[in-house]
């Protein structure tokens, strides 16, 4: 089966998008990558150090032929902000692609959605393919949608909460209200999370500190390759439906 | 001529964002410039000539997201 | 990393095992099978249709060469049924394992826990290799490991319900309670649930009817196969705490 | 113990509030909000049947001197809708009290937070006590706080659903978040989403449908009395840790 | 509406019954227990202490006129112990009533289900009014029912460890299977979960270490009184449906 | 004189919103009035004059919350 | 006589479970006697008589369930 | 001679179990069979003789669990 994942035109061979903060050092980046199998990282934005020109740099160890290089407006707290960072990433990369970041709260790292469709509108404009980090809220969803957003990427829970997908009846209503792909940002903890999540119908999900923050990421990448091909599959499968046992008749509502 | 560069007071020879880069020993294919908060083209790198008291940023892609 | 699962002595390739019941004709039965990756495959012992001599046979379609075929007493609702089965099991196949099972009532096909203690003592006796389908109850886990079950085979849920693992935290006391190997068997509906039950640690899961019962099963068997792979791994790599919000202080309790 | 709810220096008596909608008739309305024990009552703002005078009216049931009489802006979709009708409901009332609501879709119902703020604005600037129903994003509530709500009342879940309290984190970080009163509205669909609702530390739940469409409303709405009530109680007696085991050495995180 | 729990021709006011084990002084279990509305107190039975007979005694605080002592056989592991337990309970009370405990394991306090069955049928026949605490396996209940158990107690979670009804399915499950009363007993850790408990319709739920051990056991006991009462009358009033939204056509299953 | 009131053209010979709520037999204390999209205040009602094709709200509180 | 009550060696001069709990001055409506693992109905206890070396629990109700 | 074969009553010339499979087209390898309620050991095949009225059942695999 064909089951390739197109967003604006440009064909992605993973639905697992990995993020590269939080690993011990660039090696570790690197391999945790490569376990996952995917072709889409995510970096920030950041001055070069001048004074020490030593320093090794992340594409030593991230080929961008090989990967896909989706910059964030990452610790970006105003639109002003985030639309500066976006226009330097473009300079800096070779591609249109963002991911869109106006952070409310540097304690939950929860976007502002207003801020977030504001943003999006003049990006779309200046010819970005905006990825937006949205909340589970699927009117924001819509707007971000109407804003010409390419995909909108709610969160399943905070940023490095491990949480998983803590509500997934708004990302049920997210995935009925859109027709842009929905892919799932922060929360995903551990394997079992990012199954879910592709269960429940999302096209893809990116994962940063459940990986890196791992005892062993490396495994855990090579786990995460698998929790979302395997959600992906089962999503298409067409589960059992849930019974309070196989011989009742009806299946059941969501009891507890 | 003195420069700010990325937060820094710099004493520099160089004339063009191109020749600054080529001083700081920086590959231009990997990083974005911004001089007085506009956002150059790689392809003006050559030609933008620099004036006393600029100030300049120069980026390139980190590892990291969210706030780290 | 050497993972391998070795139980009395016998080493298994996978830790998805998988039952043949329920499948549309044979041929779905082998493609699922071989789509799961699997080693080990239950079967039912029943009477040969002696007046119809025509009909193929399921070995036909699983080479027992290939697989470990693992007979089990299904039906049997009296320890002497059970005994029954298992002696002819052993008779009509090439090994000494038995998938135990002594049902309690039909309605729910959970089993007699006490009937399951006594037939695994005799059999035990008898030399076989005793795998018993039972409650998620400790207690009844502790009994089953001292009347020398190679592996206790805890029930996720009802057979056939989809309802995933009701009772994590019990699974997680059983793993504290028995050094034999722990097999979740029945209940799993969709790949999230056979992924968690290995993230619980347990060593394999048995999955019949989250795959048979499909609308692709083919296609199931392999969302299956990656989620058992994803959750070994993450068990192994040690997920990230779960938090309120990445900078909170401390892990949360689960708070709902 | 005197546990007083206080809010713009209004006193409740309860932390029970209800809604109007969906009873049968004016009669079963009046013996459910009787059987709440509340002193708090939504209504909405509709044009009076000029044709046909004879029509009873709701308020030849509920008695405003014994009942807090809170209006709301239900129905409306734009920020203009929503101000218009808030002006309206002071006029026919007796209060600067507005329960706002600017919804953003008739299918699920969700508010659009970004005219939310804004009508908030324009209203506590015009001398409203403002209610606003929003999500469950601590962002948005922190925004409606600075906005010079009175309160939030963030939805539990989608309106009518029954859900409950979907996602309890977001509650959480919205009560570490705000200083004004939190009431749960919208979700609540039996006595133990209330309760639970409470136990979360808010300070009142607001209920509709979870009582006027039960098969019994006036049982329902003595249920939730009794929910709300239990629910305080727990959330000031100081609840037991949770432990796998009561001899467990600590406190476990959220299993699953 | 008359809704009185009848057993074994014993009319019992409250649903609620506690236990008074764990509080710090014999005047704070009085006032939880008053507090509590019940009518139904657990006591153990001990040596008296026949060095020191200054020491007062717990029924100097609570009057069996006024409550109905129901003694149990804690910290009874084996079936004669439990056995020999309740014969000097008896001739210590006024009554045959025995909450029946054979536990099985020290560090979890699960039950013994096969000892449970064989003390449950002794005691039966020697004309005892037997409460057996058990697990929560719709099997060993029905055998209960069968062994002449006034009513069954299943656990909702480990005792003491506050984790409520943890697989709220089989409890459902054994109130399908049999015809006497479900009483829930052990894992109740705040109100919501008394009257999760009650919402699946058992007929009572038994507290110790959710009351005693709560940072103000008295308030606790208050809330656990109206928890119980919310949950009964949400059962018999009958919630609205789980629905993904109100305007979703039909329920919607568990989900999650 | 012809109004429009809550959307019906109704012929009336009130001259002022009090009178209008007369005729029609509506307790003004229970009702919020709005003449050509402006809300009026209770005290007005008395010397607010009505002119030909005024459109004019009456509303009043209903059981309901939401969208029902 | 020499008698364990409850695990401890007594010396006592009761020749009966009453005396014997007389003597212990515990009223016998709240206690449960054994004598020898043999449970005592109330209405033994006057009559009971006890023997040099007999193994004796007395118990009551206390506060407690499960295993504290 | 009458058997009993799962269930059904057939006549059959054969005097042992083996020879009995052989009639019955059953191949050996992948069935057991118990005779009067015993299970016989493959090597039994051969030389045990069936009797009149023996009742006789062949299992063999199939697919399935639990009880369907």
């Amino acid at each position: 089966m064909n089951d390739r994942l197109i967003i604006s035109g440009i064909e992605f061979n993973s639905r697992l998008w990995v993020g590269t903060g939080k690993y011990r050092d660039f090696e570790e980046t690197r391999k945790a990558i490569e376990a996952s199998g995917t072709d889409v990282v995510t970096v920030a934005v950041r001055r070069v150090n001048i004074l020490n020109r030593e320093s090794e740099n992340l594409l030593d160890y991230i080929n961008p032929k090989k990967y896909k290089i989706l910059p964030n407006t990452a610790g970006c707290y105003t639109v002003d902000d985030a639309l500066r960072y976006a226009r330097l990433a473009r300079e800096a990369g070779i591609s249109d692609m963002i991911k869109l970041e106006v952070i409310a709260d540097e304690k939950t790292l929860f976007p502002d959605t207003e801020g977030l469709v504001k943003a999006t509108k003049i990006l779309v404009k200046e010819g970005f393919i905006v990825f937006p980090y949205t909340n589970d809220d699927p009117i924001v969803a819509k707007k971000l949608e109407d804003a010409g957003a390419a995909a909108v990427m709610p969160l399943g829970a905070p940023i490095g909460s491990g949480l998983g997908i803590r509500n997934p009846y708004n990302i049920k209503i997210i995935l009925e209200t859109v027709k842009i792909p929905v892919i799932v940002d922060a929360g995903v903890g551990t394997a079992s999370d990012a199954t879910i999540a592709m269960e429940l119908g999302c096209d893809a999900v990116l994962i940063n500190t459940g990986i890196a923050g791992a005892r062993d990421p490396v495994a855990m990448a090579e786990a995460m390759k698998h929790a979302v091909i395997a959600g992906r599959l089962a999503f298409k499968a067409g589960r059992i439906p849930k019974k309070l046992y196989a011989t009742a008749s009806s299946p059941i509502e969501g009891m507890i | 001529m003195k420069l700010r560069v990325n937060g820094n007071i710099i004493e520099t020879g160089a004339n063009t964002v191109l020749e600054l880069l080529e001083e700081l020993n920086i590959k231009p294919e990997r990083v974005a410039v911004e001089v007085n908060m506009k956002v150059l083209k790689k392809t003006e790198y050559r030609d933008f000539t620099l004036s006393e008291g600029d100030s300049i940023e120069i980026v390139n892609f980190v590892g990291g997201g969210y706030n780290e």
